[in-house]
């Protein structure tokens, strides 16, 4: 029994954080919300460290080191409320690997690879296609202003678009946490190649494991925060750490953690291993971490008083980015939905 | 049970209709209106305050001597229900009436008393609060800023924040330490303070949602002579919780969030990928619980309106209203989101009509939960003196401030 | 504006606590769950306190006085735990005043009114109905055991059986609350016969705000207990009651109470003076109710510790009697439901 | 990741199960074993142990010396995660070699553990625990049972409560006040005490749910000589935490309690007045609720083990499983209940097969939400121990025991 990331693994984890951290101070997270720049510094420390390219077989300038590494990546960019476009590096980067035709793949991993392109995905909305040219609108798209590649759904498939074809509008939206932009892109007729695979399912499993991950670093340094400032913040005589409301609120949101962290390993090991489980672990995952991040950023915002209310505190970068995170694949609601359909069906996990 | 008013309320409530039906300017819904900045609202609302004083309703509780209209309790709240279904400038004058006031009433010399009620009634002067400072939250008796005797002075140094209002106030209520040898409670003072007298610097606060509702007064080397003094050197703690006993007359008003209504009304309109947000199940009974607790409330406000004609007045459990509503708006704020999808991470205008109000709960109802009291300590508030549990042991009461402070 | 019970009310409510606290004090309570016995001594009390007449005019035995004393009693009732069979009181009754024929009304009303009968509801169940005999089964029923007369539906329509015809079946069922008896009866071709109205909600919401005000009663007493526990109670050199736990636990408990009283009251004054809005203000008086009384009896009972795990406790008194109650007229979800269907259509209250 | 077992375990699993399928008498599920009152209990429970003793499963993380086998925690764990397939008697021996008998081995003198560990390992002698008391529950310090030398003897007179298994214990840890002079943590020593001395008498305590599972320990007079002292004399608190620490190997013991899976096989079978249960939307969303939480706790067990295969002690964070899963049970308990509608006032033998399960966990569920710390006292030790939150200020620790004691 070795429920655990290894050794190597964890040594990861702690530079990624303290790299995140440096790369990516919460000062930065702050300036963000008045800018919505993204954090270019971060984004290619993530290229250095070979996270971008950690998804992506060696075949395409990939290091194929698998879904480990970005879980741990992810976990750190919640913790530093980093502002880049993750969905190109959770959802984009694995569809194309998974459905994108040789061409495709070619044509774009080495450059996700790299860090030198990024990519969008919005495959909610059905599209209209007529001879290989797609018309209509996607909204909201996250990490869509700048990327280089869309990935769309029409006819019931999948389809690229080169972004740099002159047929395409961008419209940037006015996103609740700016470093989470979100726009709105008309296609008019733009020419886009057909995807080989449509199975967008594994993708999407891999996404919101990562969000997951995400979440639980957010939440996590969320409660860091909340103990220290409750260890240092007196009133009547005593630090507010020491009262029972703030204790129990700070342990029911660290008992949430926990779960949701369970189940995100677990779902890791189901996206690394390939197991048959993974949309049950990864609705799992998803719906306990969305709950744990939501509940850390508003409890947390609460145990600050007043000063958690300020643009000043830390507060408001975990409330925030708690919203965008839990909007980005659907609310928790429906996950527990899909959850709950699995498991009358029967299904279970492997362990 | 009569849910009617008293034939001398209805006559005052008719009255009241009438006259707002010919002065107020906009009814409320019916187009909007907006004060661009604080210049233009204090216009608004002086000349709003001048009508209603010369028709005697400027203060409609306090004293006919001072402008006042000489009425009871229910009468204002009467006043302000009619009142609020106009789009009149609310948000300048109610702390000076409604807590500065009474208090200036209750402690002040004849001297004070005349120099300043009229006038705060009136809507010449605008008054604010200066209690909260940044280590003075909850716990209010730690303040320290200090006031220290100069001859026939009073020299103030210190911070205060969260003063609503400040930035256009003439005066304002302060509360400030003048003996730090003595304990906690025993070595404060309340004071007038001229907004205008020099030292006195106010900045906004800005907020988690940009807004900038409250601010922070530095005061340094504020000169306030001795008549300004409202109670004996070391009697303040006293004379602000005679202020925060009158903010408890503010029965039934409107703290600006969303509620099962709005719930209803937008779950109505909405549709989801699965249908009618209305038509979800979860929603339909989160709506059943929001409205089991707003008008549950609603209804405990009935109780204490028949109280205060009965010349009861409201206690304690008035802390129910804003520890159940606060924490609610927040929970419908973030289903109504949700129902949005993906684009639930987007800003209110955004999202259309109705929705700034949903992102108002989402960022201000967790202001809410903990200004005037957080949900802690409310909670704290009912355990302690509805139910009458034992306060927690402290120590912090009996030593000498300056020896408790870290 | 008059919202409370008027000083004339709030003195009958003060006398039918203590007649009934003496009457019917926790220990019979206790008692009651080895024996299953009915609690005569304040049956025949609310016969004396006029109280079983209330509900029934003056033509037949009653003394008109409308529900609100009954309500008080229903209070009295909850604050006491007492074993008697208010279904025949909060519901058969109104049911056969309001539905029954004149000869219904002049055979069953006075025996309800002194006392000497009771009767039972169970309008859930289709039965089939023949020349006047009624087959089949009901079950459960509240208060059947010893009832002299059923109401029942069948055909869709109300049917009254004499329950001294020899074709009626009883047999106790054993109820988690043997304060509260249950039991299930069989027709074989039973003589009945038609009420002449059939309006059985008049009637149903006039049972769901009494069992409101026995559940408000019933939770009050518990906060009560829970509060004089914690003021005695020690452990590390404390009262328990000056602990946040306990104290905010007793401050939601105490919320929700005050929250479901005031439904209670004004479904009282709807079902008093007949306002249209009672269906939807029975429905929040249950709902809150419910709630009230459930999480009442559970948090108490924790804030009890080992004890209130005893029988020799009084926990468990509660705890039984809150569960039963949640279960006679359908849960607090059922009536959520129906609540947000008047509110979504658009209904609102007088006041 | 890995979730298989080391090559060294993975053999212990596949002979402990061979064994098992050859020794233990039925398998859970197939058919009832019932054992309709202690003294048969006893008796299975007496001959499956001296089964396990013989061949070495009896405790195998114990000493070889005294009967144990020698093994891991780990080993163990998988003994039991194996053994749980059958219906073998449970709950007689658990306490003695959990807790007991580990503390033995940690405290006692060589005498002591001669005379006693072999056979409660062997099963000849059944322990129990003497700790809480009716005035001392989550303040185990707060204990009053006063032991008194005379000669090389002490003298025990008190009350002790909650005691399993008492009623059928040969002997069993005593923790007692042995100086009421010093403060309360300081004043306390721990013993042996011989369960069939003079002076001891053991009372089933009636419980909510009818059951007597727990009893209380009368104590006049009963005669403990000096050798059956663990500790020394004011040593007994860390003798007692010794006994606790050990109580946290029991590492995923299934404490009895309905879960979501429960919830899922019910509700797939329950119709209601709207439907099958598993298609009301509220019920499917408590489901996934549910699993989350108990799937989530099982996986934390995965690494709690995976901590113990590194040689790491389970820590204070295990006390997040009950804390989760009690209240979780009376959760679902009540929501199935409120699905049997008017029937879910009946008792759970009336409801048909699987809903005794469901009521006991609506009583039980109230229960393990205090037993073995209350859910309040989890949260302070998750918030101090794992988090690093400051205790609460207290005074009851510095003075001496008898100027405390209300």
């Amino acid at each position: 029994m070795e429920f655990d990331f290894s050794e190597d693994y964890r040594l990861l984890a702690d530079q990624l954080r303290r790299a995140l951290e440096e790369a990516a101070p919460l000062e930065a997270a702050r300036k963000t919300v008045d800018t919505g720049q993204i954090n270019v510094t971060a984004w290619e420390l993530l290229g250095e460290m070979g996270i971008l390219a950690s998804g992506i077989s060696t075949d395409f300038g990939g290091n194929g080191l698998g879904p480990l590494p970005l879980c741990l990546a992810a976990e750190a960019i919640g913790w530093s409320v980093a502002a880049i476009p993750t969905a190109s590096l959770y959802h984009a980067t694995p569809l194309i690997q998974s459905c994108g035709s040789p061409e495709q793949q070619d044509r774009w991993l080495p450059a996700l690879a790299s860090g030198s392109a990024t990519a969008c995905v919005a495959t909610d909305s059905a599209l209209a296609v007529e001879d290989d040219h797609i018309t209509g609108v996607i909204s909201p798209v996250s990490g869509g202003t700048g990327a280089s590649v869309a990935i769309v759904r029409a006819n019931n498939q999948l389809w690229l678009v080169d972004m740099a074809e002159n047929a395409v509008e961008q419209e940037a939206l006015e996103s609740r946490d700016p470093g989470r932009q979100l726009c709105r892109i008309t296609f008019r007729n733009t020419p886009a190649t057909r995807m080989t695979g449509d199975d967008a399912d594994l993708a999407l499993n891999h996404a919101v494991v990562c969000v997951a991950f995400e979440q639980i670093g957010g939440a996590s340094r969320a409660l860091n925060g909340a103990i220290d400032y409750s260890r240092e913040r007196r009133a009547f005589g005593q630090t507010i750490g020491s009262y029972q409301a703030i204790k129990h609120k700070l342990a029911d949101i660290w008992t949430k953690i926990e779960i949701a962290r369970a189940h995100a390993m677990y779902a890791a090991w189901s996206l690394g291993t390939g197991a048959v489980d993974l949309p049950l672990a990864a609705a799992a995952a998803r719906a306990s971490a969305t709950e744990a991040y939501l509940f850390a950023a508003q409890e947390t915002l609460q145990v600050h008083g007043g000063y958690g209310f300020t643009f000043e505190s830390d507060s408001h970068l975990f409330y925030r980015r708690a919203r965008a995170l839990a909007a980005c694949y659907g609310p928790a609601v429906e996950w527990r939905s899909r959850l709950a359909a699995r498991l009358i069906a029967g299904e279970t996990t492997k362990h | 049970m009569d849910f009617a008013d008293s034939p001398i309320d209805a006559q005052f409530r008719a009255q009241a209709r009438e006259w707002l039906a010919a002065h107020a300017p906009v009814t409320r819904g019916r187009g909007r209106v907006a004060w661009p900045d604080d210049a233009t609202l204090v216009a608004a609302a002086r000349e709003w305050q001048s009508k209603k004083a010369a028709a005697g309703y400027a203060a409609i509780a306090l004293p006919r001597e001072y402008g006042g209209g000489g009425g009871t309790t229910t009468q204002q709240i009467i006043f302000r229900q009619e009142e609020e279904r106009y789009d009149v400038p609310f948000g300048v004058y109610e702390i000076g009436l409604g807590m500065c006031v009474p208090t200036l009433l209750a402690l002040g010399s004849d001297k004070v008393k005349e120099r300043f009620v009229a006038r705060a009634i009136s809507g010449a002067e605008i008054w604010c609060q200066l209690f909260s400072e940044p280590a003075a939250g909850s716990d209010l008796a730690a303040l320290r800023t200090k006031a220290v005797k100069t001859g026939e002075n009073w020299l103030v140094d210190g911070q205060k924040v969260w003063t609503t209002g400040a930035q256009f106030s003439d005066y304002g209520l302060l509360l400030a330490r003048t003996d730090s040898s003595a304990t906690k409670h025993a070595g404060l003072t309340l004071f007038i303070i001229d907004m205008r007298a020099p030292g006195v610097e106010v900045r906004p606060i800005r907020q988690l949602d940009g807004g900038v509702e409250f601010n922070e007064v530095f005061l340094s080397g504020v000169m306030i002579p001795d008549e300004f003094r409202l109670t004996v050197p070391g009697g303040g703690w006293a004379g602000a919780m005679t202020t925060l006993m009158f903010e408890r007359l503010n029965v039934g008003a409107n703290i600006g969030l969303i509620d099962s209504s709005t719930l209803i009304d937008i779950s109505r309109r909405l549709e989801t990928s699965t249908g009618r947000a209305s038509d979800d199940p979860h929603v339909r009974d989160i709506i059943a619980q929001a409205y089991l607790n707003d008008r549950g409330l609603k209804l405990l406000t009935y109780r204490t309106l028949t109280n205060l004609g009965r010349g009861q007045l409201p206690g304690p459990e008035q802390s129910i209203t804003k520890l159940v509503i606060a924490s609610q708006a927040q929970l419908i704020a973030n289903l109504l989101l949700d129902l949005r999808g993906q684009e639930g991470a987007l800003v209110g205008s955004a999202l259309g009509d109705g929705w700034e109000a949903v992102e108002r709960s989402w960022s201000f109802g967790a202001a809410m939960r903990i200004a005037g009291g957080t949900d802690e300590i409310l909670r704290n508030v009912i355990a302690e003196r509805v139910l009458g549990l034992p306060a927690a042991k402290r120590d912090d009461t009996t030593r000498p401030f300056n020896e408790d402070a870290a």
